[in-house]
């Protein structure tokens, strides 16, 4: 593409722009000064009139620089959607005329707003490039499935089933994980009455004749670099040999392992044979194979058999699981028809403190459990006492009475405990304390501290875990963004549950990987900038190794080479820009977003003088959240002080402060940073940004103190999209702020 | 007639709600063609309806902008609103859908302006608020409807309003003249994402919805706590606008009872646990919330957000399904019944209840093929005779939006395979 | 309107001298207006009642109806089966529905019946009166023959329990059925729709075991009458007639309460409507006079 | 071993459970109980049940079967069928307190004195003698039913109800003497006496 810039501006007439303000004016700011090759109006600018003149520029004068000063960025998108040019919109629509009132007094500076506008379109754009693909971009059709269970063959065997090639790794010798030991299954298909044939056996026959899947058995990863698109794996036997295989994307289906029993004493599973867990169970059922099932001790025929749910789960207790593993109590339903079914006669008592069987097939299957006469008593087991025949001490909550059992088998619903490798936050948070205890994650739950993925990456060798050690997205509306792109976590890894939802997920996992794949090979963003070309370059002669941008990456996309340069993994790169926030020397940029392209929108604002009682209030806000918070206002009619001046970021996390100083000398007499909640329930789509701008802005008020600048000057808050009414409010505040304490005395 | 480029190597979406909006882009982001239904005006279904999400508290119309963002940038998608699918015929990889539109009587050209709506006199119940509020007959559903443009209410045509609305558009995008259409599309697979609605609460005769101004459903809660809603974002009863300080939530209303719903709907517990924080955020420590249940069902790991409701003093718990409801002469209705935990009788006034409505599956059985396998509760079964239909969200099973954008992602798959399967056939 | 033909069970109380013989004139005048011809089963016998259970065990309790349902049979083949009583309705389409849906039942039942040469076949539907006035005339109709309208008579309608549960009256609610306050519309009264005791149970067959218990629960049906100016209250249950209207001297004795409110049957009050004197529409019967029906009968 | 020993044994197995099933009148729904309450709440009595249907249906699972039987909470059941329509799994909960009444009556487990008890006596020896209900008998019985003198008593008390009663046609004092009856009495108390043996003989024990 041409290397020279030429800019062509367009201006807006419809939606009342033409009667709100005076389009020649802003004709002649964008020429002279903002200095546009080529400036137009139109009435209706996003009509296919509108739309064909501005190709026309593109394609006859070379126009490669689009500002359109019009509505706002999130109106008319399909409409404003050229290819191969850098664009950006001046928002007079939604960012101006829409919150102020339509009066004389109020139009000076409602024009001079609109002209700002203008500026900081042209000025933005100017300093924009037309984002082409990354060089490292490669497609490679080859998809890693971590661990061989329900969720890993399912993955294998639906990813195979769209044409791609996989690679299946299992730690064991054998292919099937914790469901190859399992009698039956939940049903998962109506009338939901009767425990199901597993499937597993024809899930591994099916991988075996699969040519598009490669199994390695007995097989861990003992190295994983790279990026989607390039993912360099090592994956070594137990017999120590080593073959390297590069891949597309990479699924982690590594599973659970079952609680422990011996951390409940109160349940005697360490004193007597017949107390035994759920998956005990399963092999007692396999052994009797539809006949009587026996109990450990003695061989003897089982005739009462209690369940106790939620052992050791559900329980604030030191060392007990504070979640609900949410297939417990469908579990136990269908074990106590493997008695029920063999003989009726067998007493089966099932005792719960919430019964959870949820969606349509869980009532269905529930219903059937009582028809068959499996007994459910709401309470609470204190203790199992041994003995021949069990005791079992429990408080009947429905006849509150404390009361006992006799019982020949006693079943403990324990939980779910994840497979998902070193937390490398806590790792990291012990570093910082510099303790002793090296390695030990203190995380609510002990998960083995042996590495799943062993990446080679920056941060740690795993996907960061959530909570409880599970390694799900935080994301209610987007379960699969894990925090190592192209790396997906899924199955009871990710979150507990039952086998129907873990192939479910794992098929979700499968598309995931496809599209990762699919995103790499074409050098496009993945969620949730998904489609963005855009991707952080540095200078390396300014950089100073200062490491922050390795620290900050929320993505972990960021490796350090030998000499301890930042290496920027495009592939794995969200685009969300933490990285050039953090940037002390300012030396990292993106080709259409930089600490140029705001930088001079805030430079090029006009700066009326100290006694024109007309200050200035730069507002960074979040394009995902505040920015749309400000548009609804407008179109709600609420108005907002003329003297904001509103730029909106990938993140508040790109937020260098450099934009602050430079504000500020440049005379701005407040500045507001909106970014999204942070802390323990973020809802920073890029994870951290708002949290490191927080931590950043915690510094300026050294900066406002040696420029001697009250500290009210700069704010930052959290907004979240539906604080429509709020948000203007507090540009509001700010501006009120200003009046009391005064016009900023830098002002030139 | 709209121009509508479909092969046997296009997947068709059916419903806009979360779960087909994920399919769609999940699917588009693969590089695949979809065309997306979507019956009402505009696309985002019942979760631009909710206030909050469980557990995290966060809000729905934030990860709704991500997906529009994606979906405006995604050139793979094609999105036809106010359509439905009347029939269905052919087998994987070849079908033949019947789709029919309404008249929406506003084009392309327009530009949300909202000229055209200025002067209109004509209102009516608000279908996004739940009737709790009056909309004018020109509109836009809410402030985040995309496609970002008007709709004419067809009860207007003809009257003098509509010609007012037609007068006022600058832009020529008012066409009155606009009729019903039909086409027919040759898609190769389908992704059926048709939702769910709340049960009608009037059919709970005990509960008195449809006698007791201040017995309400939980997804009317949920409108009562939006900004823009029709109470303003103020938790107030109806019947005289006090605050409502004091409400019960009755869970299985409608669900697990084979009078009603035969399933467990899944998201109430969640719900209603949610809510009880919601009574937090408007009155702190005046804020008591009861909460009538059969079994608490937080399933998974978000049950330490229902530890965390269980450990708040204002929040009770009683283990008992809401026999009746009747109304004091102060209009408090008065919930009866039986704490079944050791066997205590009460008969409690609130300001306000709150039924946690079933979802109710809107699966039209008769516009699908017959071999489709739908099961009694309404859902549709994964089954190979489904051939290349695939349900998604709940239209497959009662699931929370979590779940639902697993199971449209997992479907998306599976309609890739269909089509790449063609494509490989047809080289 | 051609002349409809049922086969009718009047059961105990309807006998003339018994506690509901009064339903039973009102019954009668309504019919011949509405050109009715109820068929008696012959030589019918009590439906055990609900309070049957406690000495009589399933088998006798459905065999006690089942007797009814096969002379009906016998002798009033292809006519549905009617009864003017909760109780009897609804131990008689009880009966029929179990054996309809248990083979074996139905067997055990016809061993017993066959002790008397008799053998049941369920084939009857069985009705209930209020069914037949709906159902088959409709209110339009019912309103047609109206010469009396009850004008600006309050009248709270109270279904009690058997007449509405399980079975009810089809399209009405449990909770709150609707169909004795559209009557009282149509027969040109003022319903009080909104009376919350409507379905409150009146103690049954427990009024003699359980005096106090039930009488409490009376208190609260005549009471809410009361706040909803009533006028009176309208039954289609003999039980129900019975325990809410000649309780309330003891519930005054008891509670100092000084009600004196009036109980009639629907069938009293079209009877009035239909222009029938006092005596046809067994006005005579109360024990606590509905005057204004008297005054209306009187003009 | 000892009484204690065995109840602790049988306590929350399935043995009584399955005498119900087998034995009382709709007892094979007892299982399907969730104990969800509504039974409970919809009771018009419920006040006045020591164990409310909910909580009956848990003691039987959990064993209780002296407490259930000789409980007099089923005779507390005014049949209202409050509890059959709102009941969420479908169970028929006014017939199964019938069933368990009448099965205790059976056993003769029902606590002295139960006054519902003796009224359900008295009512069915009054149908089936004649047939039909004779109402003044059965309320002289019912005055009688505590003894002569507090017989007397009732009588005075409601002296004033039957006087009114009599006076409104609706009692009729030649009902002493025969009264109302069906023709083919003997036919009828065959029926019920086959009936009753082929009931006895499904007993199970």
């Amino acid at each position: 593409m041409a290397d020279e810039k030429k800019i062509g501006a367009y201006i807006c007439k419809g939606c009342g722009l033409g009667e709100r303000l005076e389009g020649a004016q802003l004709k002649m700011i964008a020429e002279r000064e903002a200095k546009a090759n080529i400036v137009k109006e139109h009435d209706f600018l996003c009509s296919e009139d509108g739309v064909a003149m501005i190709q026309k520029d593109i394609d006859t004068e070379g126009v490669n620089r689009v500002a359109i000063c019009a509505c706002s960025r999130r109106a008319k998108t399909d409409a404003f959607n050229f290819e191969n040019v850098a664009i950006t919109r001046g928002n007079l629509r939604e960012g101006v005329i829409w919150v102020r009132p339509d009066t004389d007094e109020a139009r000076e500076t409602t024009e001079e707003m609109a002209a700002d506008y203008v500026r900081m379109a042209v000025w933005e754009v100017k300093h924009m490039n037309p984002p082409a693909p990354n060089a490292e971009a490669q497609y490679n059709r080859n998809i890693l499935v971590v661990g061989g269970g329900v969720s890993g063959m399912t993955s294998a065997i639906e990813a195979a089933k769209a044409g791609y090639s996989v690679s299946l790794v299992e730690k064991s010798g054998a292919l099937g994980g914790s469901a190859a030991n399992f009698y039956k299954r939940i049903p998962e298909k109506a009338p939901y009455k009767d425990p199901e044939d597993t499937g597993v056996a024809e899930m591994i026959a099916a991988i075996e004749a699969d040519k598009n899947i490669t199994v390695h058995l007995n097989s861990r990863l003992s190295k994983t670099g790279g990026a989607p698109g390039r993912f360099e794996v090592d994956i070594s036997t137990e017999s120590g040999s080593t073959k390297s295989e590069t891949f597309g994307a990479i699924v982690q289906a590594s599973g659970y392992t079952e609680y422990d029993a011996n951390k409940l004493p109160e349940f005697a599973y360490d004193k007597s044979a017949d107390v035994i867990t759920q998956a005990e169970l399963e092999k007692l059922a396999v052994e009797a194979g539809g006949g009587p099932i026996k109990r450990p001790s003695d061989g003897k025929e089982v005739t009462s058999v209690v369940f106790v749910q939620c052992a050791g789960q559900r329980s604030e207790k030191e060392g007990h699981l504070p979640y609900c593993s949410g297939h417990c109590c469908l579990t136990s339903i269908k074990q106590a028809m493997y008695f029920k079914d063999a003989n009726p006669s067998v007493d089966t008592n099932v005792i719960f403190s919430d019964l959870r069987t949820p969606g349509a097939g869980g009532e269905d299957f529930y219903r059937s459990g009582q028809d068959k006469g499996v007994t459910f008593s709401k309470g609470v087991v204190n203790e199992v006492v041994p003995g021949d025949s069990l005791t079992v001490k429990f408080k009947d909550l429905i006849l509150n009475a404390d009361v006992e059992e006799q019982a020949d088998l006693v079943v403990l619903a324990t939980g779910m405990v994840p497979n998902s490798g070193v937390d490398i936050e806590a790792v990291v948070a012990l570093e910082k304390e510099g303790e002793e205890q090296e390695g030990e994650a203190p995380a609510e739950i002990q998960v083995p501290v042996e590495s799943i993925l062993n990446l080679d990456y920056r941060q740690g060798p795993d996907v960061p875990h959530l909570k409880h050690g599970f390694n799900d997205s935080h994301f209610i509306c987007f379960p699969y963004e894990s925090r190592r792109t192209g790396i997906y976590p899924t199955g009871p890894v990710r979150r507990p549950m039952d086998m129907l939802q873990a192939q479910e997920d794992a098929t979700g996992a499968a598309l995931k990987a496809i599209q990762a794949i699919e995103n790499a090979g074409k050098g496009r963003a993945a969620h949730p900038r998904s489609g963005d070309l855009s991707f952080p370059s540095f200078r390396k002669e300014g950089c100073t190794q200062c490491k922050r941008c390795t620290v900050e990456c929320p993505f972990g996309a960021i490796d350090e080479d030998e000499k301890r340069y930042p290496v920027f993994n495009e592939a794995r790169c969200r685009r969300c820009g933490t990285c050039m926030g953090a940037c002390p020397v300012r030396v990292i940029s993106f080709e259409n977003y930089s600490v140029d392209t705001v930088g001079q929108q805030l430079k090029n604002v006009d700066i009326p003088d100290e006694f024109s009682e007309k200050p200035r209030i730069l507002v960074l806000a979040c394009e995902n959240d505040a920015y749309p918070a400000l548009d609804m206002a407008a179109m709600s009619g609420v108005n907002y002080s003329a003297f904001a001046r509103v730029i909106p970021v990938r993140c508040l996390g790109s937020m260098n402060t450099v934009w602050i100083t430079d504000a500020l000398n440049s005379g701005y007499d407040g500045v507001i940073l909106m970014g999204c909640q942070k802390g323990e329930n973020y809802q920073c789509h890029f994870v951290k940004g708002s949290e490191m701008a927080q931590y950043r802005m915690s510094k300026v008020d050294d900066t406002l103190q040696s420029l001697s600048l009250e500290t009210e000057r700069v704010t930052t808050y959290e907004v979240a999209i539906t604080d429509i009414e709020r948000a203007p409010k507090l540009i509001n505040e700010m501006a009120e702020t200003i009046e009391k304490i005064g016009m900023s005395p830098f002002k030139f | 007639m709209v121009d509508v480029v479909a092969t046997n190597q296009t997947i068709m979406v059916v419903g806009g709600g979360i779960s087909g909006l994920t399919a769609a882009i999940e699917a588009a982001e693969c590089g695949k063609q979809v065309i997306l239904i979507e019956k009402n005006p505009s696309v985002g279904g019942r979760i631009t309806q909710l206030y909050k999400y469980f557990p995290k508290m966060c809000h729905p119309t934030c990860g709704l902008e991500i997906n529009l963002r994606r979906l405006k940038a995604s050139k793979n998608i094609r999105v036809i609103t106010m359509a439905e699918v009347s029939d269905v015929a052919g087998e994987t990889g070849n079908y033949k859908v019947n789709v029919t539109m309404q008249p929406r009587y506003i084009n392309e050209n327009c530009t949300a302006c909202g000229d055209c709506a200025k002067d209109i006199e004509a209102e009516f119940d608000d279908e996004y608020h739940f009737g709790m509020k009056k909309r004018k007959g020109v509109y836009l559903a809410h402030k985040m409807a995309y496609p970002q443009r008007y709709v004419i209410d067809p009860r207007i045509i003809g009257t003098a309003d509509a010609d007012k609305a037609k007068a006022a558009c600058k832009f020529d995008a008012v066409n009155l003249d606009m009729q019903e259409q039909t086409m027919e599309l040759t898609v190769g697979a389908i992704i059926w994402a048709t939702g769910w609605k709340p049960y009608d609460a009037a059919k709970i005769q005990p509960y008195g919805y449809d006698r007791y101004e201040n017995v309400i459903t939980s997804v009317e809660l949920e409108r009562m706590m939006d900004p823009l809603g029709p109470t303003g974002g103020k938790l107030v009863r109806p019947s005289d606008g006090k605050e409502a300080k004091n409400v019960a939530f009755i869970q299985c209303a409608g669900s697990r009872d084979k009078n009603h719903l035969a399933h467990c709907s899944r998201i109430c517990c969640m719900a209603s646990l949610k809510q009880s924080t919601y009574l937090r955020e408007q009155f702190g420590d005046e804020g008591k919330s009861s909460i009538y249940y059969i079994d608490i069902r937080a399933i998974d790991r978000i049950d330490d957000f229902h530890q965390k409701v269980k450990q708040d003093p204002n929040v009770t718990f009683v283990k008992s399904k809401v026999a009746n409801i009747t109304q004091d002469k102060d209009g408090n209705p008065v919930v009866h019944g039986v704490d079944t935990e050791g066997y205590h009788r009460y008969s409690n006034p609130h300001d306000l209840v709150v039924l946690a409505v079933g979802m109710e599956p809107s699966v039209p059985k008769d516009s699908l093929p017959t071999q489709v396998v739908v099961n009694d509760n309404g859902f549709i079964e994964h089954d190979d005779s489904n051939g290349a239909i695939f349900a998604a969200g709940c239209a497959s099973d009662a699931l929370d939006v979590n779940r639902a954008v697993q199971s449209a992602t997992a479907s998306a798959l599976r309609a890739i395979q269909v089509v790449n399967r063609v494509a490989g056939t047809e080289g | 309107m051609a002349k409809k033909e049922y086969s009718f069970y009047p059961g105990c109380s309807s006998q003339t001298g018994a506690s509901a013989s009064n339903m039973q004139v009102s019954v009668d005048s309504m019919c011949e207006t509405l050109d009715i011809k109820l068929n008696q089963i012959p030589d019918w016998n009590c439906c055990g009642a609900s309070i049957g259970y406690g000495e009589g065990g399933e088998l006798p309790r459905m065999a006690l109806s089942a007797r009814n349902l096969a002379l009906s049979e016998q002798h009033n083949a292809g006519q549905d089966v009617v009864a003017t009583c909760a109780a009897c309705w609804l131990a008689t389409r009880e009966t029929r529905d179990r054996l309809l849906e248990d083979e074996e039942l139905m067997k055990e039942t016809n061993e017993a019946l066959s002790a008397a040469g008799l053998k049941v076949e369920a084939n009857q539907k069985i009705r209930h009166m209020v069914e037949v006035l709906i159902e088959d005339f409709g209110y339009d109709e019912l309103g047609s023959h109206v010469k009396k309208p009850l004008e600006g008579i309050k009248i709270a309608g109270y279904v009690g329990c058997q007449t509405n549960r399980p079975f009810g009256i089809d399209g009405e609610s449990y909770e709150n059925p609707m169909y004795l306050d559209k009557l009282v519309d149509t027969l040109g009264g003022e319903s009080l729709p909104k009376y919350e005791k409507k379905v409150q149970c009146c103690g049954g067959a427990l009024m003699f075991s359980e005096p106090e218990k039930s009488q409490d629960m009376v208190k609260g049906i005549i009471e809410a009458a009361y706040d909803h100016g009533a006028d009176m209250i309208v039954t289609p249950c003999p039980l129900c007639q019975m325990n809410v209207e000649v309780y309330q001297d003891n519930i005054n004795a008891k509670h100092g309460t000084k009600f004196n409110m009036p109980v009639v049957y629907y069938s009293q009050l079209m009877s009035v409507a239909y222009g029938k004197n006092e005596k046809d529409s067994a006005l005579d019967g109360q024990i606590i006079k509905a005057t204004k029906l008297e005054e209306l009968a009187k003009k | 071993m000892s009484a204690a020993n065995t109840s602790k044994i049988e306590a929350y197995r399935n043995s009584f459970l399955k005498e119900v099933e087998a034995n009382v009148e709709e007892g094979e729904w007892v299982k399907m109980c969730m104990q969800c309450g509504v039974c409970s709440g919809s009771c018009p009595l419920g006040p006045h049940w020591a164990h409310p249907p909910q909580e009956i249906f848990m003691m039987i699972r959990a064993g209780k079967r002296e407490e259930v039987l000789t409980s007099d909470s089923m005779w507390m059941c005014t049949s209202c069928y409050n509890c059959i329509v709102r009941c969420p799994r479908g169970l028929p909960i006014t017939h199964i307190m019938h069933g368990l009444a009448n099965y205790a009556n059976r056993l003769g487990l029902v606590p002295k004195n139960q006054p519902t008890h003796k009224f359900a006596k008295i009512f069915w020896d009054n149908i089936t003698k004649n047939g039909r209900a004779n109402e003044l008998k059965m309320g002289l019985s019912l005055y009688f039913k505590d003894g002569f003198g507090q017989g007397i008593k009732n009588a005075m008390a409601n002296q004033k109800l039957g006087m009114a009663m009599m006076k409104t046609k609706r009692m009729n004092p030649s009902e002493l003497w025969g009264g109302h009856g069906i023709k083919d009495k003997s036919g009828l108390n065959a029926i019920l006496k086959k009936a009753r043996e082929i009931e006895d003989a499904k007993m199970k024990k």
